[in-house]
């Protein structure tokens, strides 16, 4: 269940993108941390949710991440070749190549959905697709896309009206 | 054809070769046919073949299984070349055994559009008076402009058209099969989206989409599960967005094009349009076309060391 | 009760006006389907079509509504619930079978139990109906005490005569208001004329739907498993229905939805354990005819259904429930 | 459920930019969480026992710990969890440190972040469900891959454990790198004296099963389980007969350049590499074998007393299982032939120190003359120069090869030993020789010695009246400096394998942009990798001298040796579960396991009572890896945790 939202100041900053990255823990998740290791700074508007391997990431959680308001999704899994389990990275490839044609042909922008190979030496290329991906992501704007609010059935307005306090 | 079709299956059912056989027959308003369970042998007068037999019929077959299984008899079912695609697509996916069905194969010349009966609701005109006016090829079903299996390709019996027996099979008529695929490729990434956002919120999430699919089989789909709510079960633009990305995925490298999604949606979103670009996106990328290869690993299952990655960074 | 002759232009007067003092609603078309919508311009109004693809029952029903949301206040969890404005809608070109469908719905949420969510749109809407000149073949109000020129449940009826006039007629007194000050009086004329196009109407109706008087005792027939064969399961005949209620609840976040469900789902029944005493299709498909033809006409004294005909046009595989429901009762007598 | 949040502020590593009192506070409002807050080392003992303290005082039954990247300390917290009576896959860290204190700079966005990571980690810990260790047998024995000194002893240590232990090597013989060194840094044994009694160990022990001239083709299975395919080479020559007289090298007329000499000298088409090579048993080089390219001359069957030269020989596939790998290919050299200040490659009197390593062993081809290849005129003045390779990002390595500076400076002193009126001269860039005696040695060579160090680098070499013209800058006085040299010796820098990563990708461990294969952690499992039951040892992981080699040979060992030892293995239980009641039985999960973890099962439906066939997950064989999971549409495959439920809170918590 979402958290109550912060109070009214943290709206009134300037809108900042969020963006979800999935990363294989054995590559691109170290990766990160090494980027960590050797203080390589990025922007902070990416929040990591490690899984075993990028074949582990179901392209319903690219859906479920941009309907419930992220601005950007990120998969980073291993370079062909190195995937910790030999394989998961070329299904991960083949379902994300279809994915992404997908999603582009019902018109959602392209900028919202990335795919990355980052092998655990490169912590420098992570944080160098983390800049580019929130630099395109905050050029795309808000998510309002997959996200967007409820359509209602009649176009009457509606007033909110408290039931009860406990 | 009719006639040879009743008399095959009335020889298979007093054979006992098949306990039941899955056609079409009229239905009420005496234009259209509906799916009809055959299981005696008195009964096979009521098989009809016309250009009206739209419906896959192969979508019963994974309600009919029980009944296969069971030790002796088989299920027939009456098909035509599409439907036959979705059939290999049921073996391949471990859904039907091939021994276990009896193809009836039909030659078919393709089947009509009901667009005239809904035009009929609209305008208040009455469906045979609107036929008269088309001629044959403007009442052809989008999908049979196409047609590359006029005649199926996998089949226990075949029946030929009247028409054209002893004739070679027609060839495939020189149709760009993807011409509406191109044709919203070609529009800006905002217009797509917003063809894409009208049809989707008209959505009522009635799933005869999926309920019609041959291939949509899961015991449970995972728009009617509830932990994780993966898709929200009430309709909203939203949610209609999501499940009909689902519903589109979750068919990708393995929809057959048979239609039926399209046809049965009752609010006409052009749901073919979607299917056919994954398709499309699937024969070009990965040389993968379903429903011709039971033995064949579907595409998704499935990689090649070369496959594309331009759009990995 | 008033009867009036207008003309064309005066009923796209009436609109304009309509639509500045009041939320309306009325049939148009969107690519190839005619359905109700808010009306921007009196001219995309529809006039000429059988019926909606979907029934009004979506304005007081809707598919989907919040009914309550969680809400923190100052540190303190509260409920709140979003209501729409209290502004007269008026739903226009309605016909009289979806217009009776009210009266069932009704019966269910304004019965024993009253739903708020439902009587506040109830009450806020004017119904203003439009008679049915040219039925279609797979109507059969006729035969459920419902007809093509029937006013029961609506406010005013608007008859087509042709020659671009008009024959309203007011049934209440919100449905009046609406045509206060203009068309003439009607002639004797007029009157015999739609007298004549209701009985036209009325002949072109073939399809009856009798249902047998003691339908219960066929519960168990192995007939439903016969005639439920080719059902697909999906909510087509439902949500195209009039009278079809059925609902359930989820939570999406911190909103409490309800929106609709169907019988013909196989979860409809389904329990967290896991067990579903409908999973089989006959089942479900026997329930739908029987909540329609015996459980609700013994709690509420009607049959559950209007004859508009929906759920037979719409079914993706022609399941025709007429044919079924009648078919019945002649096997029933058969053995 | 009561979770608890622990806040770590690593000294200063994390406090430094986020404010973990702030999101201690935050999360003491997250739902369900009955107490939080935040201490400077987690991982210390105090602060492991805070945590256990705070588990019995707060009745808290799920951990949250936000402090460092997971994969340095979930084994610790899982274990601190574990030993506060928690189940130990009910504890999820927070990554605040590696993947927000490290990367962002501002105090406010940083905690932000923070605090929504602690967010997502009490979201997942929520939805986490106790999961139990799985047990299963171990195969008692070990693979050493590759036959140099670091194999040589890693397979020692284990055969004197008590366990079996078979050793693979390419070449002809056991050795590798080392044997063919003259003397070795900082103290002079002769290579040969230290490494021959540990080669002929490895071929007498009862628990060693040499297989020389052999390579490992195919490993599958996972640990404790091993399944290896390894290749045995045709020698053409019977080794059970052949008694290693040497008559058939003797006899046979072929002659090439020997690999082991580096060129410099010649060996036979039937030869054994070296005098000293384990086993003795010569092999037939087919590729210039006479009766291999024209079915002629057979001098060496003919001569054999025994018999033992089997031309029809063919290639042996052997399969094996093992509980254990240890890897030890050691390493090849930079080619320095891109440089063309070093004359592309092209000057023969250019050498690498592993030639001059072979000119000054006294068994090697020059008689243990320092010599020049292009006359064969004995050097005398030799310039030895530095990071070959080494320390060049543009042409070369990015790295320091680590031992090229001890190497030279005993070359420097080899070459004064052998020939008293020799001069050397080193250009270095800067002398790295921190180890125990290696300073005291350097300083040795140039004060004893008298070799002339010169820090800069060589500008340009070429050849002037069959001299070398080496020109270079001493940046020390400043002065640009020419030097006529007989030799030069070039420092050469140590790099992977050809063939490391498809090593690598075979074994399905990681390497680094330098084919360097990759440790589990740096520091804390130097010698493990990423593969549970795979080891490292040697320079195949990064530049080593011969005691780091050794070292970390018996480290690995070690690890090989824990981990086969008890009868049974314990498996982490984060693998695939099949829902039976909703998988629809396509049976595309089993199309992409990559370990064949996924097998047809005929089940009865609990609900319907109808057969049907469904996926089974075989739990000892999956490794978790969720491609199974992904692929399936119905959602009828979890992984256990990194659940869709899991993953999806995660996303929820902060959306």
């Amino acid at each position: 269940m979402t958290e109550s939202r912060e109070p009214n100041t943290e709206q009134q900053e300037e809108w900042q993108p969020k963006i979800i990255g999935f990363l294989c823990k054995w590559c691109s998740y170290a990766g990160a941390d090494l980027a960590g290791g050797s203080r390589i700074p990025y922007p902070a508007n990416i929040r990591i949710i490690r899984v075993p391997c990028s074949g582990r990431v179901n392209p319903l959680f690219v859906l479920k991440c941009l309907e419930n308001g992220a601005d950007g999704v990120l998969v980073s899994g291993c370079h062909p070749g190195d995937c910790h389990y030999s394989e998961g990275n070329y299904y991960a490839r083949r379902k994300f190549a279809v994915f992404k044609k997908l999603l582009e042909y019902l018109g959602v922008d392209p900028r919202r959905f990335q795919v990355s190979w980052v092998s655990a030496a490169e912590g420098e290329k992570w944080a160098e697709i983390v800049k580019t991906v929130v630099e395109e992501v905050r050029a795309a704007g808000p998510n309002k896309q997959l996200s967007a609010p409820v359509d209602k059935c009649s176009g009457a307005p509606v007033k909110r009206k408290h039931l009860k306090n406990d | 054809m009719i006639k040879r079709l009743q008399e095959k299956v009335g020889k298979l059912l007093r054979e006992k070769k098949v306990a039941l056989v899955i056609g079409y027959e009229m239905a009420g308003d005496g234009i259209s046919t509906t799916p009809c369970f055959i299981e005696r042998e008195d009964e096979v007068e009521r098989l009809v073949w016309n250009e009206h037999c739209v419906y896959n019929l192969s979508r019963y077959l994974i309600e009919t299984r029980e009944l296969a299984s069971s030790p002796s008899p088989k299920i027939g079912v009456v098909a035509k070349g599409c439907d036959v695609k979705s059939i290999i697509g049921l073996i391949q996916e471990n859904q039907i055994k091939r021994d276990e069905v009896v193809i009836i194969g039909m030659e078919c010349e393709g089947q009509f559009d009901v667009e005239g009966e809904r035009q009929f609701k609209v305008e208040g005109l009455k469906l045979k008076d609107k036929d008269k006016d088309k001629d044959k090829e403007g009442k052809l079903l989008e999908k049979c402009k196409a047609c590359e299996v006029h005649i199926p390709k996998v089949y226990d019996l075949l029946i030929k058209d009247d028409r054209n027996s002893g004739a070679p099979e027609p060839q495939s008529p020189e149709v760009n099969a993807y011409a509406q695929v191109e044709e919203l490729e070609g529009k800006s990434q905002e217009e797509r989206w917003q063809y894409w956002k009208k049809e989707f919120a008209r959505c009522i999430k009635c799933y005869a989409c999926r309920q019609v699919c041959p291939l949509c089989f899961c015991p449970q789909c995972i728009a009617d599960q509830t932990l994780p709510q993966w898709i929200s079960p009430s309709p909203s633009l939203k949610g209609n967005t999501t499940w009909n990305i689902v519903r589109a995925f979750h068919l990708a490298g393995r929809c057959i094009d048979c239609g039926e999604c399209e046809r049965a949606c009752p609010m006409k979103i052009p749901l073919r349009k979607i299917n056919k670009k994954l398709g499309k996106e699937i024969k070009e990328m990965f040389d993968y076309e379903a429903g011709l290869d039971s033995e064949a690993k579907p595409p998704l299952a499935d990689f090649k060391l070369e496959d594309p990655e331009e759009f990995i960074r | 009760m008033t009867e009036k002759i207008v003309s064309k232009e005066d009923l796209k007067k009436i609109l304009e006006g309509l639509m500045k003092t009041s939320e309306l609603l009325a049939p148009g078309k969107e690519g190839d389907l005619v359905l109700f919508k808010p009306v921007k311009n009196p001219e995309e109004v529809f006039f000429a079509y059988p019926n909606s693809l979907k029934p009004v029952k979506e304005f007081f029903f809707p598919p989907r509504e919040e009914l309550f949301k969680h809400e923190i206040r100052e540190g303190k969890v509260g409920l709140s619930s979003e209501h729409q404005e209290n502004r007269k809608r008026v739903i226009w070109g309605v016909r009289p079978c979806d217009a009776k469908s009210l009266l069932m719905f009704d019966k269910m949420f304004d019965g024993e139990y009253k739903d708020s969510y439902y009587l506040e749109k109830r009450a806020k809407s004017v119904l203003v109906g439009l008679a049915c000149n040219e039925p279609l073949d797979s109507c059969f109000c006729l035969s459920l005490n419902a007809g093509p020129h029937a006013k029961e449940g609506l406010d005013v009826l608007i008859t087509d005569l042709g020659d671009d006039s008009y024959l309203v007629e007011g049934i209440t007194a919100k449905g009046e208001e609406l045509f206060q000050g203009c068309g003439k009086e009607s002639g004797e004329g007029e009157r015999t004329r739609k007298k004549e196009l209701e009985e036209a109407a009325k002949k072109k109706i073939r399809k009856t739907c009798q249902p047998p008087p003691d339908l219960e005792s066929f519960f168990e027939d192995p007939y439903w498993e016969k005639v439920s064969r080719k059902c697909i399961s999906c909510g087509v005949c439902t949500y195209l229905c009039p009278t079809c209620f059925c609902f359930d609840l989820s939570y999406e976040g911190r909103d409490c939805i309800r929106f609709w469900d169907s019988c013909s789902f196989s979860p409809f029944t389904k329990m967290t354990s896991g067990e579903n005493p409908r999973r089989e299709k006959k089942t479900r498909y026997r329930q739908r005819v029987y909540h329609k033809f015996s459980y609700f006409k013994k709690n509420f004294g009607e049959i559950a259904c209007v004859g508009c005909g929906r759920c037979l046009r719409e079914c993706p595989v022609k399941v025709d429930i007429v044919e079924i429901v009648n078919q019945c009762s002649k096997d029933k007598t058969k053995d | 459920m009561r979770i608890g949040v622990f806040v770590c502020h690593c000294g200063t590593n994390i406090s430094g930019t986020v404010d973990v009192a702030k999101v201690a506070e935050v999360a003491r409002g997250m739902p369900r969480v009955k107490f939080a807050t935040d201490y400077r080392y987690m991982c210390s003992e105090p602060g492991q026992n805070l945590i256990k303290d705070a588990v019995k005082k707060h009745n808290l039954d799920k951990i949250v710990v936000a402090s460092c990247s997971p994969s340095l300390h979930e084994r610790t917290f899982r274990k601190c969890v574990e030993g506060a009576g928690l189940n130990p896959y009910q504890m999820e860290m927070a990554n605040i440190r590696e993947q927000c204190s490290w990367v962002h700079h501002d105090k406010k966005e940083g905690t932000k972040k923070a605090i929504d990571l602690v967010k997502m980690a009490v979201a997942k810990v929520g939805k986490d469900v106790p999961l139990k260790r799985m047990r299963i047998p171990v195969e008692k024995k070990v693979l050493v891959i590759g036959g140099g000194i670091a194999g040589i002893q890693a397979a020692i240590d284990v055969s004197m454990a008590g366990f079996k232990v078979v050793l693979v090597e390419r070449e002809p013989s056991v050795g590798g790198r080392m044997a063919r060194f003259d003397k070795t840094f900082p103290t002079l044994d002769c290579a040969a004296c230290i490494l021959t009694p540990k080669m002929v160990t490895v071929a007498q022990n009862d628990n060693i099963t040499l297989y020389t001239y052999s390579e490992v083709e195919e490993v599958s299975g996972y640990v404790g389980n091993f399944e290896v395919k390894i290749r045995k080479r045709a020698r053409s020559v019977d080794m059970d007969k052949c008694t290693g007289c040497g008559i058939c090298y003797g006899k046979c007329p072929t002659k090439v350049p020997s690999e082991f000499d580096m060129g410099l000298g010649k060996r036979k088409a039937i030869y054994v590499p070296f005098p000293q090579a384990v086993p003795n048993i010569p092999v037939i080089d087919r590729k210039n074998c006479i009766y291999f390219l024209r079915e002629k001359c057979k001098i060496c069957q003919k001569v054999c007393p025994p018999g033992a030269i089997d031309y029809e020989q063919e290639d042996e596939i052997i399969k094996e299982k093992f509980g254990a790998i240890i890897v030890a290919t050691g390493f090849t050299l930079f080619d320095h032939s891109v440089y063309g200040e070093y004359g592309y490659g092209k000057f023969k009197d250019v050498v690498t120190g592993l030639h001059f390593e072979r000119m000054a062993n006294a068994s090697g081809p020059t008689g243990g003359k320092i010599v020049r290849p292009s006359d064969g005129r004995e050097a005398k003045d030799v310039v030895f120069i530095q990071c070959v390779g080494s320390r060049d990002e543009q042409k070369g390595l990015p790295y320091c090869s680590r031992l090229c500076c001890m190497y030279t400076a005993k070359q420097a002193l080899l070459l004064k030993e052998h020939n008293s009126e020799a001069q050397a001269y080193v250009f270095y860039i800067d002398i790295r020789a921190a180890g125990k005696n290696y300073e005291e040695f350097v300083r040795r060579v140039q004060e004893e010695y008298g070799a002339v160090y010169l820090r800069g680098r060589v500008s340009r070499i070429f050849e002037k009246d069959d001299m070398l013209i080496v020109r270079g800058a001493d940046t020390l006085s400043g002065a640009q400096i020419e030097i006529k040299a007989d030799l030069v010796v070039l420092a050469s820098g140590l790099i992977a394998q050809p063939d490391a990563r498809k090593m690598a990708q075979m074994l399905g461990i990681s390497y680094d942009k330098n084919n360097l294969f990759t440790e589990a952690h740096p520091k804390l499992a130097p010698v493990e990798t990423v593969t549970a039951g795979i080891f490292l040892t040697g320079a195949c992981q990064s530049p080593k001298d011969i005691p780091d080699t050794v070292a970390t040979a018996s480290a690995a060992s070690v690890k090989a040796i824990g981990l086969i030892a008890p009868d049974e293995l314990t498996l982490e239980p984060l693998v695939a579960k099949v829902n039976p009641d909703i998988c629809s039985g396509c049976l595309a999960c089993l199309q992409v396991c990559p370990f064949s973890a996924i097998e047809k099962e005929d089940v009865k439906d609990r609900l319907t009572k109808e057969m049907k066939i469904v996926a089974k997950v075989i739990e000892s064989v999956c490794h978790g890896c969720g491609a199974c999971s992904a692929t399936c549409r119905v959602g009828a495959i979890d992984i256990a945790g990194f659940r869709d439920e899991e993953i999806l809170a995660e996303v929820e918590a902060i959306t």
